[in-house]
């Protein structure tokens, strides 16, 4: 998602600087039952039990991956009888390790469940009712449903509190109108996470309600929205009178933002530059291959030797900012995340602008060409080919500053959480939204 | 007297008409429309300027049917095409092969050509880089052949702008004199055009496939320094047209940092907008000084033109690129998105900033002009 | 000076922008009576009829310019009577010309004239009383007398119309007690320019008075104010209890802030980069001939080509600076004084700093070293020697991006001024001024 | 295991003990007390750090009567020294003379120097910059001259931390067989010691010429790779230094933007202060990486330790000089007196930017080991 309001969140608790530093533990803490007496070689033996009863040679991942939220190994970190055992996240790994130790054949959460099992499931266990929890946890394990995210809107990206869908009661429903704007997986999803405005007359944050919704109501409208490169990773999605049972709001009416804020610290974001690479692997890989594969004679010796340079600056930004992120693993793993998570979102950003930047400059009057062309479609332009990837990354790090909480929203929250320095007088705060200006 | 870089009555009125002419011909609608097509420019346009604007002949000497005006005329026109995103073969025709023309080809040749040029009849360019990817003169390693009194060329030529549609393409290639003038006609047996994928749609370049193909010598000895002086000339020319790019740039994200609401208040209200946008500013204006002190030198003849030109198109370059990314970030989302014209000034900045050599290349030949 | 105050500014007129747009013509335009029949010619016979009366080659310059004075050819944009003529204040260059025509001596401002010719003068001759005008206008132009500006106070820089200096009515004087900083001459000054409040009830802006004050009186106490270098160009003024005649204020009670924006608007300051000077000459040519005489051999060729790059940036910058400064002031000439004044300041302090630390890297280990040592000491460190510049400026030029207005403000008025974008949410102002936070 | 670069309860009661320690012994009044001395540092400070805190022996084995500890330990300690500005012989002789002996000097010459230094009876240094003013190697030109079993020194060396109040001076020079390593003892005949006037007052340096100068081999055959690494873990050392300080001036710029009030705010609150605090938050979180992952690396003897040592020197420098200057310009005229400290972090941030190298010498060392 594009937006990023986590770093305004007012509302975010203080034991997390914002959502990097925010594990899965944010809310199996509530909801984890002591059973001291299980332990790892306790989760070791069910995995193996598991694997006894289905193994992954030989059914389909649906039906192990029922199985194994049946046993309690699907959310080892969930409540019993919800794909959990009420224990800490980290035995997730655990059954992880497990079963791949068992079974050439393994089945990871799927890429396109992210969204549904990484962030859908923790919010729907924390706020679903009973019915909804006990009917669609273990179909969004098993992948059978996927699941996407409706925060931001054309007119609310960095201050998404201030968004505009509204909802409105009428009888055992809600009637919803409105827009959400980059929008993963909506053109796919079963179920979309949706916050709208129930209540106008009140402040920003204290008028939103969340809510479940089937993406196949009618007057649900998703479109594909084509970005700089030509394709569209993200959606529009449009709401025209869709109605949705009230059973299927999460939390209370006009809790909204406390429930958006438990989906998006369980947002599984890699810390910046995803830390567990080896030096010179990882994001500075292309721009090494490049560099050592260039053309030569198109530069002087001077060119040759400034750029040589350039390209040393770029190898130790990313170098410094997989230490970075280390250290910020480190910190969170011994209780106290410092500042490191929120600074490595904010360099990884800047320093893969620069990065790409500098990959086209090695390129030279290769850069001027953009071999796979702007076609609009659907996907993300992943490649492996150096070349076409810096061109790529090249136009899609743009973005890189504004996904997720932008680099001037970034620094805010490093200035004023980290640092502690004061906030700005504000015009939006404990005034009723509706009398709040908007463009 | 010294320079002071102000522009005349004349000058302003030629502003507003080419602004106005731009926004009738060019606007973001017809910009795209162009960018689909394989020619990538309009060629009813095109003639429109060439006949009722005479922008074709700018530069051209009116006893060849051209204007005859200078470099600050010039400097007007390529800021507005460049505010504009105009797909056009103006660089390559009237500045490009024209200066080409001017500087290095006999008088009978420029006679030929310049008149077809500045009436608009002939789209013309310049192809002199070649696989070595060297924009400077010495990167001229294709060997022109000699046959009684015809001229072959073999090998390939890079980076030719417009040259999958010009008409006639004027080659740099060696003789034993030293660098020489080509004329090479767009049916020429054995010349093969292919256009490429191009970064900056609005743009298109072409690299071009010699194999024994025809050309006509139209320069009498070597044309190394006429030709250092021509591309000098040229990437004047295009710091303008990036300084308008650029103003342009600015002048979209100061809109947007006034209308766009956030928090309750504009997002030009916060210092991290409004700053930006300040630093934006300073360059730019440092920008137009460089665009425009190379342009005015080489209008009124002065000697050290050259080092201008170098300041002129490695300022630029980075201003343009810089302020276009600015322009992006301050949009937001919306800024990244396909449908926003963000992306194609963003595209155009950096295409425009390889094209003739990088910003360090350029810092260095001035290091070596002013002796550093 | 130090502060800013028209950097925060929000009286000054629209038509500039800030002061480095704004030359004496501000002011000379009330004062202006139109006298048609005086053209150049005139004003050269005038000249040369008061070289035949007096000639600079014969006389001192105190008794000189005093006779330059009673010509009228002191001030020519001022009132006849007052030194002036009531013309235009370019025909202040033509009288300067026709002296220099005219005899070998000449007897220009003298530097330390520069804030009472400058800056005091215009003040006086709009808001001063008729006596202190006929006393003191041939005194300060004829550089007997000495005037220091007192604006800033340590808790009042950028935010300079927050001042705590305050002047109390006491019959027909008022008692000021308070302190003031970054007061350049304070130690040799006659006169003092002094801006003190005389009201806190009241918004900040108009509890302001303006007094010229004797810096002999009693309860005044001038202390250099050492900097990064060791000398102090600037003074500390502390006020105990001091004590002014009410006929020595400048304009009314409460119209401090207009009086001083009078005062600042005069200043004469070079718009950046002193744009007069030849290609590479000016505050490049100490880089430029450490460069060229740089010992080789401590660099390898690829640091040489790097460090040369660098090089060749500061010069762009210094001559977009130089042509920048050019194009402000035709501008300014043409009467439509566009963003490039403003812009010059910015890019010139920033550029400055850049220049100077490249210049130290150029220096390589020689850098190192600090001949001029770090005594404590009143002064400034002038000295030709690129060297021994490049080691000083590289110290003081730290102050270049916060003297005359911070680029933080600088940044506030191109982007609310030039760019017209919004001001942000105030807290300080139609507030008392007792009632305003301070530190 | 890979390393994830965390401290020790140990390692932060060592940093709690030394941040009491230089809270005492070195205040800023303490600082310019020295910073105004010929000699520079206080011997009564430097007996205490080596009798009751270990620390002039921090890395010196325990047989030679060192702590013995390890590279991380320095870190720490460097770190607190470098917030602390303290002024010292630390860097010259437990630092850099110590790994000199270590790495380069025969058993007996160790036990002969290490105890003394680890004492605090002995100050030493190493001389190895000439007037080609080069800090690799590869810049030794000095050449010692046998005369029977006796060794003599003749030229001069530059840049020589502690120059002037060291009792021993390490000096490289070339013998036949190629770079060793030379003992000179303060008082040896011809040797001449100037201390040069400083940028940074809290570091003194000094020049030496030596004529005839007796000098002691203290090594066996060519010590060039042996230098190189004693090179490497003092710019690792030295990084954690300029680290703490560039720590420190982000605290002092934090503390003043919250407590200054203009325009009746704390100007902290403005984003032009916030976001540039901001800034210097992320440069001086990754200088902290690059810092602890070089001396990290030395502790557990990676093999690759030099390239992170090369990043650590060239990052931590631009690093500390930027917030040096961020800063006083967050202090605004305060920032630029004599009488506030700020100046004092900028100019030690500048002199050790230039010690050892300056960043675009240390990264092209970097590019060299990672085959760029």
């Amino acid at each position: 998602m594009l937006e990023g309001c986590v770093r305004e969140g007012e509302a975010v608790p203080r034991v997390a600087n914002n959502r990097y530093d925010a594990g899965p533990n944010e809310v199996s803490e509530e909801s984890m039952s002591d059973s001291p007496q299980i332990g790892e070689d306790e989760i070791r033996q069910r995995t193996r039990k598991l694997l006894e009863q289905v193994h992954p040679e030989k059914v389909d991942a649906v039906t192990f991956r029922r199985a194994q939220y049946d046993h309690g190994l699907a959310f080892v970190h969930f409540p019993e009888g919800y794909g959990g055992l009420g224990l800490s996240p980290k035995f997730n790994q655990v059954v992880a390790d497990e079963i791949a130790k068992n079974s050439k054949v393994t089945y990871p959460d799927p890429p396109i469940g992210v969204i549904g099992i990484g962030m859908g499931a923790p919010t729907l266990v924390t706020y679903g009712s009973e019915k909804l929890k006990k009917e669609l946890l273990p179909r969004v394990f098993s992948g059978e449903d996927i699941w996407c995210q409706m925060f931001s809107e054309p007119g609310a990206g960095s201050d998404v509190a201030g968004l505009a869908t509204t909802a409105v009661r009428d009888g055992d429903e809600w009637v919803v109108n409105g827009q959400k704007v980059w929008t993963t997986l909506a053109h796919v999803a079963k179920w979309g996470m949706l916050v709208a405005r129930t209540n106008p007359d009140v402040p920003k944050h204290d008028g939103l309600s969340y809510f479940l919704l089937d993406m196949q109501t009618p007057g649900v409208e998703v479109r594909p929205l084509y970005q700089i490169t030509g394709e569209a990773e993200f959606n529009e999605v449009f709401f025209n009178d869709v109605r949705i049972p009230h059973d299927r709001m999460f939390g209370e009416e006009g809790q909204g933002w406390r429930v958006a804020i438990t989906t998006l610290m369980n947002e599984r974001v890699a810390i910046g530059g995803g830390g567990s690479t080896k030096k010179g692997a990882g994001s500075i890989s292309p721009l090494l291959k490049l560099w050592k594969g260039r053309a030569t004679g198109q530069l002087s010796t001077a060119g040759e030797a400034i750029l040589r340079d350039t390209v040393t600056q770029r190898y130790i930004e990313t170098e410094l900012l997989r230490v970075t992120s280390i250290r910020a693993r480190a910190a969170m793993k011994a209780g106290n995340p410092g500042p490191e998570g929120s600074v490595a979102k904010l360099a990884q950003a800047e320093i893969h602008k620069r990065l790409w930047e500098t990959s086209i400059d090695v390129l030279g009057n290769d850069g001027l060409s953009f071999e796979a062309g702007y076609e609009l479609r659907q996907g993300f332009g992943g490649t492996d080919n150096p070349e076409s990837l810096a061109k790529y990354q090249f136009l899609r790090s743009r973005a890189n500053s504004i996904e997720g909480g932008t680099s001037e929203i970034m620094r805010n929250i490093l200035g004023e959480r980290v640092l502690g320095l004061p906030g700005e007088p504000r015009v939006d705060k404990k005034v009723p939204w509706k009398d709040v200006p908007r463009s | 007297m010294a320079i002071d870089f102000s522009f005349t009555d004349e000058h302003d009125e030629l502003r507003a008409t080419i602004r106005q002419f731009l926004a009738d011909k060019s606007s973001e609608q017809d910009v795209r429309a162009q960018m689909a097509t394989e020619t990538g420019w309009d060629r009813a346009v095109w003639a429109q300027m060439a006949e009722e604007m005479g922008l074709a002949g700018l530069i051209i000497p009116e006893e060849f049917g051209g204007a005859g005006v200078g470099y600050v005329e010039l400097l007007v026109v390529m800021e507005e095409m460049g505010r504009a995103l105009l797909c056009s073969p103006f660089l390559s025709t009237a500045v490009l092969a024209s200066n080409a023309v001017l500087e290095c080809a006999s008088e009978a040749a420029q006679k030929d050509l310049l008149v077809g040029i500045a009436t608009g009849q002939t789209i013309a360019t310049l192809a002199h880089v070649e696989e070595n990817g060297r924009w400077d003169v010495g990167g001229i390693e294709m060997r022109a052949s000699q046959h009684g009194d015809d001229w072959q060329l073999d090998g390939s030529k890079r980076c030719v702008i417009d040259g999958h549609t010009a008409d006639v393409i004027l080659v740099a290639a060696k003789t034993d004199a030293g660098v020489e003038l080509f004329r090479v006609e767009a049916n020429a047996a054995g010349l093969e055009r292919t256009s490429i994928p191009a970064l900056d749609l609005t743009r298109k370049l072409a690299t071009l496939e010699f194999s024994k193909t025809p050309a006509k010598k139209i320069s009498q000895g070597d044309q190394a320094a006429s030709l250092a002086i021509v591309l000098a000339r040229t990437i004047a020319a295009l710091a303008a047209e990036q300084t308008g790019g650029a103003q342009k740039c600015l002048d979209m994200a100061v809109d947007y940092a006034k209308t766009r609401l956030q928090f309750g208040r504009p997002i030009g209200s916060f210092q991290a907008i409004k700053h930006k946008c300040a630093d934006m500013l300073v360059e730019v204006e440092f920008a137009k000084s460089a665009a425009y002190q190379a342009c005015f030198e080489i209008a009124l003849g002065a000697a050290d033109a050259s080092a201008s030109c170098a300041i002129a198109k490695s300022y630029c370059s980075e201003t343009y690129f810089h302020v276009a990314a600015e322009n992006i970030q301050i949009h937001g989302g919306m800024g990244f998105t396909w449908e926003h014209p963000a992306h194609l000034y963003f595209k155009r900045a950096k295409a425009s900033e390889l094209l003739f050599g990088d910003p360090s290349h350029h810092r260095e030949t001035l290091a070596g002009l002013i002796g550093l």
